[in-house]
């Protein structure tokens, strides 16, 4: 792209310290462009301190579809040296890097050969200037929030609506400094902004937005699909859902407990399930392998659970703050024995939310434990989505404690519907939990006919909910040869590489998977039409390049078209590098054909 | 949030038989088919309405209850009761629930969780049959197994200090403790009552012989077998903590009684607190409406 | 098969109590068939109280090659009239009941009909006269023995020498009202046995047998392959291992120790090889979930650690005292990531001692954890096998703490070889073993490079291994169509149907794997040359039957022709029920071809 | 068992700079750094073999020691490194292992394993670096919060009744118990020292300010900062338990010094025990004809 140019999209990265605030105007910036109907996505990097340090927010936003946080940035904000040094290869060739003088010396002779154009602002000084400082840098990130304002010709009254309500509750003083700050670098003189590009910003539709992470759009789906109680331990990256339902659940007559260990997090749990409360517990890597055990109670004593697993970098403590899709394995096979259990993955921010409210029912229809995953990618980005329907959506929870003639946990003609304790049974005869194999009633059974019966009925939950799936929607070129297979978090940069394989003449499909157990019908004659199956995951490739979820879909489907996209770096998929990958397995599969 | 559709019959009050399930299949002799008895007739004396009663346990001989009791019952895993009913005492507070574990589940496996409970003040009766070995996985050394006692894992007789469950639990902070044996029905059921009447972390150490595996353990705290029963005197101060600690320092078979009661808030009623925080008026609002708040502070 | 006829094996139930010591007499009988050079197999079932009561142990000895306990006895022993009524459907037509004819009245018109002779014996009033008794049953068993030993032509002073072992240490009286008991049942006229059938006893070859279970053969293998200490909390079927692992580790200047629970129990072990003692843990199905977390860490730290896991009836607490091969999805996926770790599975009790000393080579080599699968059936179950060349095979375990001049525990360009605390680095740079994403050094490191490296390190040692393994024999006719694929103690039986099969004109053949992680090469090509993979196992079948190997199997080699043969009834298999299961696969895969 | 096959030249001694490693990436301030000089300055002192040191972690801001010193280490998983290090001492007891972990690390996940170790005495070091607070997962409550305490998971401030590290360590059996704090290095190395003379387990809790989460925690017991730090007096008897107990249920910020040492068998012992009971000639026989002995009894 050459300037001036008409651009609806654009990214713009951060790069500073974690102390500068930048999380906060990353924020806001998404929080407006959701306001006024933009689509957006963030990125951000965590400090590897707990006292902050480099680090860097990424917000993509624009009125195009909006699928990933951005490959390459259009404009590089840079505080300090090592921010320019360490991300001015991650501004495209032709963008616009804003940078504090105060601190950074760029290398001019390089951006020209890049064409890119470099504004040295003096952030630090101006702000003290402004706001009176006294040498503390706050209200620097407000300062360039006013900058980008400019920039991106954003409705000023709307920025600063924005800044109030971020400061709402502190102090007067507080406020005003950060208007200042905002009105000084809306006011500063940056040059003609019109010659960087040019910001296309479409009328509203009039629709609302609401713009979160993915850790909100859990902890809110959580309480829309009618979970009243919870049970946790803190980790990265799961903790923030947990302190969300913490504090959000009394207003809604529920409880949320910090437990001990993840061990009694999901004793908890299925204790509340038992009592007829829609429970959850939810962690990250190692807490999940803690949950395991429990979790096959859950799946032989048919009670309903909702857990959620935030992944991250594994083996072991592994990579806590990196993104990587490696539990689909554990979730799927967790606990020993044959111990069948519903898996879902989100997709988006969005899908988080949605995705509870789906979760909270298959386990109350099923009463069967349902595992709920999303990943630290998820965990961390904002997104802006259409505001729910929450009217339709939200179901208030109540306790069946009707009395019952008689009463099975376990019939084996029927599905289980659990009666809490509490519910009367006209017959005299009550109940038993239990984790033992056991006959109709709960009593423990050691016959060869009961415990394949039994174990028929735990898997055929799976069974009828697969059943009721539609086939999975293939997404892109109609007359394309190779689909990508997703799951999880890299749905939009799949759905991108799609997009941009349209446009380049190398047509490409894809079909994205929320339900990875049990998996929606009719996939093996959709893979069929293909001569080409790649499946793009996060994690480690085996047999044919193949992550967990391929190696899960060759079992299934028995494809041998099916091949892996795979890398385990900690970071997320880029779309160029995706392109590549498929571009280098296609040649690779050709090229024998044409020896 | 309760809804109860059918009308019953104005309730006959609850029997001995009502409560009766599968039969035991505990090896003749053993002590925990007084321990059972006792917790029927105690049911039946307080005639809770029947549908309320929970009996929890985990996995041991001790923690085949729920077979063998005609109640809603869980027979969870090793170890984790408590959480478990932790997590009903909270959601549930109308409910009776009753823990009843083994020494190996309680003080080994669950160790950890037993303590925390305790910490806390969960409103929760626990009972732990405590026969000093592990039953039904044929004769390890448990927590609680004597110095000297010769077990499949410590077939040259065990060196380790048993935990002292007197001195562990209210150490831990649970604000009720007392001790009871199987051999002495009469006083177990005094014992189940003052545990039940009490709010808070109540735990009930009940000597309940293995005579499969520890034949004779007790005897010295039995009368019938050339032992002592001694109770716990009226001069005893359950409030006082140092006076508890000095009666857990008895020598075997030591005393049986109550040793320590005192109230101190549960963590029930401190969850209850964060929930009465909340304005009624708001509390009674629809989810919708509250979840509506949130987003559009997300906006 | 009619009488009398020269038989060369036979299939002995005895039914009766458990405190009738049934399991002492059928545990001496199956000594005694491996002293005289017979092959043995045994199988018990554990009553279902502490105190005992109804059980079985059945003994099938003889010459020629005994592969499973027997689906069908050749001789039934009655206690009880549950015994008789219970277990008649187990002797074959034309077989022998003996029995109490205090306690059984048998239908002796059911009886004729079915060709079995019946022998009444008053086995209790006949022990209280000989042993002068109280009434207590004590020695009826030994007068059973005494009884067999005339029906099978056993060396009757081989055998009595054979009760005074087993009495060895007891009071004088006890050894000889014993041996009273003996002779008594071996002088008792039972009538003309030789019209029963003729038992071929062969000359002895002279070499010697050992009879143990397979968690004899656990503990011991653990002995010869030089580990040293352990750690473990009971639980049913392991316990055993650990009971006898902590009588005789302090033999050998080693440690077992008890911990408080599963979760300790792996940690002390990885601490224990962090100490550079080849250490072990085990357990059986819920303690196997307990210990996924740490066994993560093992994995990732790249230390070396032997991990049991007598498998159980599943899920959660599931069936304790029955057979099941449901684990092996856990051993394979259990723990959060991608957690690369080894799986062998025994195939009989011989194997069981064969496979400790390969898993405890196997872990030093790679520094990996290695996960030993056995199951309920064969900690439980006696065989006889060749007494091993203990000389050739048992290593002098020693710590090695020789100077290092540098040492990397994370080496990019070599095997990790660990250093314990205790070796000198001159350099001066010590080792930090983690759990965390890190450097050579063991430094933490968030690096995109270091993560993918160091994630293919350590599933490398994976490969590493699969190319040093021979591909897998094929056992059974050379012209078959259909192959059966095997694992664990499921050995035998596949056996047996083979060699049925290829009597029978339907020829099959057979491939048992002991490798399951990483599994062995050519597999592909070998199922490639057969129209039928039928893979045979104890645990759910889900898509085309398969069940944990077979998914497992079509994930690898994507052939569609692989099925699975599957129950979950809590029993082994039997022959003829494999065989059943595989004519009808056989038939409903032909019957398209025929339309 | 041991070779050592390069001969090393006569051992210079050991300095500070020997065992630096890694920059501490804790937040400026934070109490870690002074315990962290302090066992190194100790480390120093002693003259340990520094290839016999072993420092051992879980998981948690002040687990990450083994970063930041030059031993052998260990950054083991949450909770868990108690069993890990009581299979290294049993196995190794040539070595001078220390645990270093955090309250949550050992009160709340770790709670179990830290109480059986007690109990059993196993022989090793064990220091907790107590700063009331999760420090690495950003601020939620730890066992030894404060009543009161604002977290993210307790917004309205916790009530529950924290763990008294010294009562329930002495009370579940521990042979050592000291407290000390890292704003008084000088004492802390005392503590050190005093920790490391002892045989059996030996806890050692230190006062160490999380200036991120909870500043000014530990003021009270700062002079320096207007509060008071009270060491035990010299009439204290370290062998009283009950007096140990009464100093544990001083009111904050309490007293520093040693509470609690005896003498007991510890597990080590036990456990060498079982193996000195094997005779001297039967323990030097080679494995393969032990195995032997029993394959010959098995055949
Ligand atoms: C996770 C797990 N570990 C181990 C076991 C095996 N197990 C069952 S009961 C038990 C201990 C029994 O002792 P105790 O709790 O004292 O009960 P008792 O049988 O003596 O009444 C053990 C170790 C299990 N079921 N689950
Ligand atoms: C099994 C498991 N659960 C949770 C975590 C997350 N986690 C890491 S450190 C920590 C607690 C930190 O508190 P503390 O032990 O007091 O150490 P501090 O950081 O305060 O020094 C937690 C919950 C984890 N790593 N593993
Ligand atoms: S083994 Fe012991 S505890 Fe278990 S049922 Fe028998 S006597 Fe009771
Ligand atoms: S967060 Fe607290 S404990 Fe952690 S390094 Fe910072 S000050 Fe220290
Ligand atoms: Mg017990
Ligand atoms: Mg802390």
């Amino acid at each position: 792209m050459s300037n001036p140019s008409s651009i609806s999209n654009s990214v713009i990265r951060i790069a500073g310290n974690s102390q500068d605030g930048i999380q906060s105007v990353g924020t806001m910036l998404a929080r407006m462009a959701g306001r006024i109907d933009m689509d957006v996505m963030t990125y951000m990097t965590i400090p590897s301190t707990i006292s902050g340090g480099p680090s860097i927010f990424q917000v993509h936003m624009g009125t195009a579809t909006v699928l990933t946080p951005g490959d390459l940035a259009d404009v590089l904000v840079a505080f300090y040296q090592h921010s320019y040094e360490n991300h001015i290869e991650s501004l495209r060739d032709g963008g616009v890097l804003i940078y504090d003088d105060t601190h950074v010396d760029p290398d001019l002779d390089a951006l020209r050969q890049r064409r890119i154009t470099p504004v040295a602002v003096p952030m630090t000084a101006l702000t003290v200037e402004t706001v009176g400082g006294t040498g503390t840098q706050k209200g620097k990130n407000i300062f360039l929030l006013g900058l980008l304002t400019r920039v991106y010709r954003l409705d000023y009254d709307k920025v600063a609506a924005l800044v109030k309500e971020q400061f709402r509750g502190k102090d007067e003083s507080v406020v005003r400094n950060n208007l200042l700050a905002l009105e000084a670098g809306y006011a500063y003189q940056i040059g003609d902004v019109g010659s960087f590009f040019t910001f296309d910003i479409k009328p509203e539709s009039g629709e609302t937005n609401v713009t979160m992470t993915g850790n909100q759009a859990l902890a809110y789906g959580a309480i829309a699909g009618g979970i009243r109680f919870g049970a946790g331990y803190p980790i990265t990256p799961w903790t923030e859902v947990m302190e969300i339902l913490r504090r959000e659940l009394p207003r809604y007559g529920g409880t949320f407990i910090q437990t001990e260990d993840e061990l009694a997090a999901i004793a908890a749990a299925i204790g509340g399930a038992y009592g007829g409360t829609p429970s959850l517990t939810g962690s990250s890597g190692p807490g999940i392998s803690l949950k395991t055990e429990a979790l096959g109670f859950a799946v032989m004593s048919e009670l309903p659970l909702v857990i959620i697993d935030v992944q991250r970098g594994g083996p072991s403590t592994g990579l806590p703050t990196n993104v990587e899709q490696s539990d689909l394995s554990i979730a799927l096979n967790g606990s020993h024995g044959d111990a069948p259990r519903v898996v879902l993955a989100a997709a988006n921010v969005e899908d988080c939310f949605y995705i509870m409210i789906e979760a909270a029912q298959i386990a109350r229809r099923f009463s069967v434990p349902v595992i709920v995953l999303s990943d630290q990618a998820l965990a961390t980005r904002l997104e802006a989505f259409p505001y729910p329907n929450l009217d339709s959506l939200v179901e208030e929870p109540s306790l069946n404690l009707a009395t019952r003639e008689s009463h099975k946990p376990y019939p084996l003609d029927a599905p289980t519907h659990h009666a809490p304790p509490g519910t009367k049974v006209v017959d005299g005869r009550y109940p038993t939990i239990t984790g033992l194999e056991h006959d109709e009633y709960g009593n423990p059974s050691g016959s060869a006919q009961m415990h394949t019966r039994m174990t028929h009925r735990r898997s055929d939950k799976l069974r009828r909910l697969a059943a009721e799936l539609p086939p999975p929607e293939v997404y892109g070129a109609k007359d394309a040869r190779t689909l990508l297979v997703g799951w999880g978090s890299t749905c939009g940069v799949i759905r991108s590489v799609v997009d941009q394989s349209i446009t380049s003449g190398e047509p490409l499909a894809a079909l994205h998977l929320r339900n990875l157990n049990p998996l929606p019908p009719s996939l093996a004659e959709i893979f069929a039409k293909y001569d080409n199956v790649l499946v793009v995951e996060l994690n480690e490739g085996g047999v044919n390049g193949c992550g967990q979820l391929g190696r899960l879909l060759r079992a299934e489907t028995c494809q041998p078209q099916i091949r892996g996209i795979t890398k385990s770096d900690g970071g997320s998929f880029r779309v160029s590098e995706v392109l590549e990958r498929v571009r280098g397995i296609l040649e690779s599969t050709r090229r024998p054909a044409t020896l | 949030m309760e809804t109860d559709t059918l009308t019953i019959e104005p309730a006959e009050p609850m029997t001995r038989d009502d409560l009766k399930a599968d039969r035991p299949t505990w090896c003749p002799g053993c002590g925990d088919f007084s321990v059972l008895a006792m917790y029927q007739k105690f049911l039946v004396d307080r005639q809770y309405p029947q549908e309320k009663i929970a009996t929890l346990s985990g996995i041991g001989c001790s923690s085949r209850f729920p077979y063998f009791i005609n109640t809603h019952s869980v027979h969870f895993i090793h170890g984790r009761i408590i959480p478990f009913a932790t997590a009903l005492s909270l959601t549930r507070p109308e409910l009776f629930p009753f823990v009843i574990i083994g020494d190996g589940d309680a003080f080994s496996i669950g160790g950890n969780h037993l303590t925390h409970a305790a910490r806390k003040n969960v409103n929760l009766n626990v009972i732990i049959l405590n026969n000093q070995v592990y039953g039904l996985t044929k004769k390890q050394t448990s927590p609680t197994s004597p110095l000297g006692f010769r077990s499949k894992t410590d077939p040259w007789g065990s060196r380790m200090t048993p935990v002292n469950p007197a001195r562990q639990i209210i150490g831990a902070g649970a604000t009720f403790f007392a001790r009871a044996s199987a051999a002495n029905p009469k006083h177990l059921i005094q014992m189940y009552e003052r545990m039940s009447a009490h709010e808070g972390f109540s735990v009930l150490e009940v000597l309940s012989e293995c005579v499969q595996f520890f034949k004779g353990s007790f005897d010295g705290a039995s009368s019938g077998k050339g032992g002592d029963f001694v109770e716990i005197g009226p001069d005893h101060d359950v409030t006082d903590e140092g006076a508890a600690f000095a009666l857990a320092e008895k020598p075997f078979p030591g005393v049986f009684g109550v040793f320590h009661e005192v109230r101190r808030t549960t963590l029930n009623e401190m969850e209850q607190e964060n929930i009465r925080a909340v304005a009624p008026a708001e509390l009674q609002r629809p989810t919708v409406d509250k979840l509506k708040d949130s987003f559009n502070r997300l906006t």
